[in-house]
């Protein structure tokens, strides 16, 4: 793909590159000053009338269209509250997809502009930095000091640097990490709390399936929308394994939890007692991991800071997570056996519970002795339950239906869900995801899932958003998806980016395709 | 002419008036100088308290607050009692102005006997009357009529600026730049005298773009007016202005760019002038920092229309930072007190 | 003060100009190597002997001193554990205090230096940085990067910046703020996590007892130990004024409380009843602010992001501490006047809760009429109990027995505690806190409270750690003391560092002189 | 001579042993390529198991895990049925390299009849024997016995160092240069041939050091030795060095470090040589990036005798990071795996 053809989403926001500018941008107003007049003005090219504009509170209007670009002309009222320009960004995005480029003028604060890129903001201008810099304001790494003299170009410097970060950030698919952890304005941070917690449905439809990696060093990081779909999943949607007998882990910081010391040590002591029993890892942000799915994301992708402590919100979170679980899935024995920091679970269900030192030989005999008479006579794990019970997670409950005679086949070291020999779904360990294979794209075609529909050609390394007719608003930035032309299966290949963005954008690809 | 949904909103935030105050006296009345006879003198204002201006029946201008200065149910009996108290009042001062928080002119604010009255009672004692009025009220029959009474007068009309788009969309004053030059010739026609004003930055437009509509204002009102009177906007009670600076939409104007006005305006051909209310303080004209020499000079040079000494104070600060300021504000398609919403967000970040 | 004598403490962080370099301090090891010997090698002119040493697991060793430093020479070893490196360094200060610098070789990685310094160590060297730079990590404000060449110099520049902002934090007294929200590595908010648990008695020591301001926008302000400490405060050593009513108000977002538009519209309504009752304010992250202690610090001195939820901890530690002062502090009426969203106070004592909207006017008039039955022949408040408990909180309890005969004056704006005429204390609402005035002084020589003990001098505008002979250990930085020469006071003034940085160094100022 | 707290440290190590081998059994017999008779040849190679090694008793070697495959209680009996075995296992091989975790000429390891038997087994059939012992069991008197038997001898030491302080604070090898320098002469007055074992890169020492040591103790020793093997550390179970390596606080030597130390050294004036274990494994002498090439020009080179073309394989690598990163870790007092280490912590910090 050559630059032009650059477009990534990572949630609302739009790392493009178009007409020679890349966003997000900040604009040089020195540009749209040259050209203006008294009645029109030119942003990036496209004209604006100067008419009066009044403010949000006489006239609960907030934006102007032209071309590209729609300009939320009263900002800077907006974000006095927090609430009020996130819901001008979520409205707008919501209307013009990814169509428009959202330009919020004269607020282009560098320790404010992450979160609202990650709102959907593309366009930003040197307004704010100028009048900050006249004022002789310097930025820093620590937040803003107040120097000698005006520092204007290191001040723009220091916003563009952000601004480049961010477009990394959303081709990496790391910007929630920079958002999260860009903690220098409260004002930001109001911002991304009021997302996750007003705006997490329509955020969730357009945030990446998965993401390189989750350090959940922050309290922000229990509400990330791809943590808390997880969640949600595990609460709602999930169904146990015909098995009697549940045993609650603490979670490892290595992943996945059975390739740690702890887990191995435990697992090796229980082998023989596994298959009648079902696994379920206790942790945070995630919350419950049943074994099945700790090789997928987010459970293998996540890393938190532990003191052996927990804070009261993830233990909130983690009881009732489990209360719900234990609601919907029924066991006849569920025995815990977890280190003393986790005992606050225990009045989640009827749970036997050993706690101490998990890795002491009379802990680990006691937990043998527990486990050998609990699954005397208990019925075996199908084992075809963990892929079953994986490739719901990945696509939605709806898979089941489509799941007959399938077999289990392993080959260059890669897990396969094969059906009549042929393999429809291959395990991807690295991504934590299955990629559907060939075979597999008719269950797909069949069920109305995870379609891209394409203009009549034969998709090769890239499709075009050009190309794109519509697609399935199931599909979010790293799906997999099939590639269908007039009912005709044309391929299989991942999402780059969310459905919407798909049928918006008329540049850059859209699915990499297999 | 009019915008109606600003007219309504500027409408809604009047206040029910109450009528607590006594009818029988003027708002107040206090001695000033202004120079209504070509050079400075001491000058009395009185500000009668009257049914009020009869644009408040629909809107209201969009930084007009005198209708707190009304009072509903003003007989003429009030009226005469309110021009025995100002008689009374007059010190042997030489030159009245007279406001009414509305139209003189208008004979439903101020009745045609009553009028009468008042030429009456001062047409021994004064040399000099500076009355206000809508130009929708300056008619030639109430002109004869007042010119019956052979006091000299000056009528003053608001224009506020020669731009119709800005008296629509943003001063909202129900009238526009035609009517003033219909108004105006026929003053003239009838050997009266006329005080333009112009507001010095109306909200909803850069404080840049201000400067530069009352400057060409003053151009285009220069030949038809024996004063102009440039005023910066004042911040008063219960107005458009006052709901937009409250939440930090609206700053006044700065000194620097009512001084920048006045420098640029003096050439027009006729005296500018400018008197400011609240200058100095933060609902009126104001630097970002206190500037008393600048104000004083200002006042001064405008009462005796030498600006001499103005221009090489303005000329001796340095502004650079102002012009960048407002050339700055200037960018923005949506106004407000920006430097004071860049800080509010400037806050919530970490500062050492 | 010329440059050479500049010295700043925050914690156990330090920051001095010495022997022409200035801690903290990234030391170049082609200095070190430059010079070194089969034998022996120099750090900063400190000779070392380089004999072999064993890990810290073979022998629980981990320190070498020689001349001005202290090496922790296994520190790569030490905080693969957190816990082992904290552990180190909290010991190293208590042992040494500040009369030695403390060198972490190896392990100057910038995006955790910062908890680093905060917990002690002042110098690092450039290997760490090298061996990322020659395997292609780039720095940037958003982590780590590859890139494809070698950046060692933009590398050394970004931990350069760090390391000067780190200088420019503990001299403005900004540190804890920035070790907070640089979250970049979830080693670093362990190591935080750890100091503020494990260690909050011995850090609390010396942490200063006012800084500019507290952004609580991270759940790790919460464990502040200056907020801590005036939880504590409130929770053991607090007394109420001997009212029979407590109101409980919600905080506001402006400072002090009683400026706030909320506050002055609900206080002018209940004007008539306020001296009959006590006022409580309800917050985070600091809890629970008594009326008279609001323009005090930290009460006036905090922002926090707020969308109308309380995280779980904040709920906690609100109800905590509420259920343990209304235990200690006996009212007979208790009235709750809150938005909804505090309602989770009301199980923390018998409380009578008038909940909703706090500004309409049903509320108020509930509120009114409330107070009104309440405080019939109800008893008033002491007019000089406000005084009386900010003297407390700021110096301890036991200046009560001290306060016999004392009025309270107001001139040039200022509060002012005299007795007989002569003002003792002077309230400073910039600072949240009492000065004491020459004549207050000898209430501190009588208890043995915050004294700075000098040699026979008369201190002028700065008091040289040279001239300190002695320190009480109740002075953090920040806090009043006398200044006393054989039992003679010599001044007043503002210690500018604790009491043992006073001691044990030798150069720069210790104490601001009034 | 010996550092008492090292030597426990690593004492503590040392499992228990559990008699579950078989006794009437070596540990192992194969055959591999060396160049006792100065070309390169077959040799058979056979490790016996025995009581173990006297140093045992009190130590080990920091690096040496020979213990794992040591029996109590092996008698006599059991010793003569091991050397049948190896009897039978020759396949016309002449040349022999025995091993017995600990010294062959240590009597309590193997007793003089055991010792007599073994070399009656194999005197007509092979050519030549090499045998290790520490120095304090190269005695005269053993030496007289041993010649009896007229087969030509080599007799390995495994100095590992000519630095005492190494010896001492690194290898707790309990024993010194000048105590080999007695062996190696006591050797050549009875014209018996000495191959000198030097460890490259015992633990706590940087890498860097390591090369350097290893180097100056060749030429230490070149002039006492017929051959010098130069053994990379090879981590073994149960060791002061494994524990060390699974802590992050040990890396086994860069296959450039050993190429390094053999091209440096390969003028000293004896053949030096090295057949690493473990090589381009994590255990063994490895380069961050796997270079079978450089491994196998590494013993065949040893084999022949020949450098040159090892010589220009590694000049023709770019070795700018190696030298960096050896360099780097020099200026480390503290001596560590620290590339691993770095990135342990480092991957504590947002990567993007």
């Amino acid at each position: 793909m050559e630059k032009k053809d650059n477009v990534f989403t990572f949630g609302n926001a739009l790392s493009l590159y178009y007409k020679d500018y890349e966003t997000p941008l900040i604009i040089n107003t020195d540009d749209i000053n040259q050209f203006k007049r008294s009645d029109k003005f030119y942003v990036l090219g496209n004209e604006f009338n100067a008419e009066i504009k009044y403010p949000y509170f006489m006239s609960s209007l907030y934006c102007i269209e032209s071309g590209d670009i729609v300009m939320v002309y009263n900002a800077v009222e907006l974000i006095q509250r927090p609430r009020l320009i996130i819901k001008a960004l979520m409205a707008l995005r919501k209307k013009y997809g990814f169509s428009k480029l959202i330009y919020l003028p004269g607020i282009g604060d560098p320790y404010i502009i992450p979160v609202l890129v990650y709102a959907g903001a593309d366009l930003f201008d040197d307004i704010y930095i100028k009048e900050e810099s006249i004022n002789n304001i310097k930025y820093t790494m620590m937040g803003k000091t107040k120097s000698s003299d005006n520092n204007i170009n290191d001040n723009l410097k220091f916003a563009n640097d952000i601004i480049s970060l961010l477009r990394s950030a959303i081709k990496t698919g790391t910007l929630r990490e920079f958002v999260e952890k860009f903690q220098y304005s409260s004002r930001a941070i109001e911002m991304l709390r009021i997302i996750d917690n007003d705006y997490f449905s329509d955020y969730s439809m357009v945030f990446p399936v998965y993401t390189p990696y989750i350090k959940a060093n922050t309290i922000e990081s229990l509400n990330r929308p791809d943590i808390v779909s997880y969640r949600n999943y595990i609460k709602n949607d999930y169904s146990k394994p015909d098995v009697e007998n549940l045993l609650i882990l603490p979670c490892s910081a290595k992943k996945p939890y059975s390739k740690s010391k702890s887990h191995k040590k435990i697992l090796s002591r229980i082998e023989k007692y596994r298959k009648y029993i079902h696994e379920l890892i206790v942790t945070s942000p995630v919350g419950l991991v049943p074994r099945e799915l700790e090789s997928m994301y987010p459970a293998a992708f996540y890393d938190i800071p532990v003191i052996g402590l927990w804070y009261e919100d993830e233990k909130k979170m983690i009881n009732d997570l489990l209360k719900s679980y234990l609601l919907k899935n029924r066991y006849k024995n569920i025995v815990a056996y977890i280190d003393e920091d986790l005992n606050f679970i225990k009045s989640s269900g009827n749970i036997i519970l050993i706690e101490g030192n998990i890795l002491s030989e009379e802990k680990l005999s006691e937990l043998e002795s527990t486990l050998r008479d609990l699954t005397i006579n208990s019925p075996k794990m199908d084992h075809l339950f963990n892929y079953k019970s994986m490739l719901s997670y990945q696509f939605g409950t709806w898979i089941k239906d489509y799941l007959d005679d399938i077999k289990i086949s392993r080959s260059y070291n890669m897990d396969m869900v094969t059906r009549n020999g042929r393999a429809l779904f291959v395990f991807n360990e690295k991504l934590g995801r299955f990629t559907i294979n060939r075979n597999g794209a008719c269950i797909f075609l069949n069920a109305g899932k995870k379609i891209v529909y394409i203009d009549d050609f034969k998709p090769t390394s890239y499709v075009f958003n050009a190309g794109i007719k519509d697609a399935t608003d199931d599909i979010k930035p790293g799906d997999e998806v099939i590639i269908v032309h007039n009912n005709e299966i044309r391929g299989v290949g991942t999402a780059l980016i969310s459905y919407r963005a798909m049928i918006d954008l008329d540049h850059g690809a859209g699915v990499k395709v297999r | 002419m009019i915008n109606r949904d600003l007219a309504l909103f500027v409408k809604n935030l009047m206040p029910e008036f109450e009528n607590s105050k006594d009818p029988n006296k003027p708002v107040s009345i206090w001695k000033e100088l202004d120079r209504l006879r070509g050079f400075p003198e001491k000058t009395v204002v009185c500000i009668f308290r009257t049914n009020g201006c009869a644009w408040y029946k629909f809107s209201s201008c969009s930084m007009c607050g005198y209708f707190n200065d009304v009072s509903s149910g003003i007989i003429d009996e009030n009226l005469f009692k309110q021009i025995d108290i100002l008689k009374s009042s007059l010190n042997g001062a030489k030159v009245l102005k007279i406001f009414t928080s509305g139209s003189f002119l208008d004979p439903r604010e101020i009745p045609k006997n009553v009028r009468d009255y008042f030429f009456e009672s001062f047409k021994d004692s004064v040399d000099k009357i500076l009355i206000e009025s809508r130009t929708e009220f300056i008619k030639q029959e109430t002109l004869d009529d007042i010119k019956r009474h052979k006091i000299p007068l000056r009528i003053a009309i608001g224009l506020e600026s020669a731009n119709d788009y800005i008296i629509k969309y943003s001063v909202n004053k129900g009238t526009n730049f035609n009517k003033f030059l219909s108004a105006a010739k026929l003053l003239r026609a009838n050997n009266l005298e006329l005080r333009t004003y112009l507001i010095l930055k109306p909200p909803f437009i850069s404080e840049k773009m201000a400067i530069s509509d009352v400057i060409s204002s003053v151009r285009a009102v220069a030949g038809y007016s024996n004063d102009v009177s440039i005023n910066p906007m004042n911040i008063q009670k219960n107005t458009m202005v006052e709901a937009l600076w409250k939440r930090g939409l609206y700053r006044p104007p700065r000194l620097f760019s009512l001084a920048e006005s006045l420098l640029k305006s003096r050439d027009s051909g006729t005296e500018v002038l400018s008197y400011p209310t609240g200058g100095n303080r933060d609902r009126g004209v104001h630097n970002d920092e206190f500037d008393g020499k600048l104000l004083d000079l200002i006042v001064r040079s405008s009462l005796n229309q030498d600006f001499n000494e103005l221009d090489e104070y303005y000329n001796s600060i340095d502004k650079s930072k102002y012009y960048m300021e407002i050339d700055l504000e200037d960018r923005m398609i949506f106004q407000s007190d920006y430097k004071k919403l860049v800080s509010h967000l400037s806050e919530s970040v970490m500062f050492y």
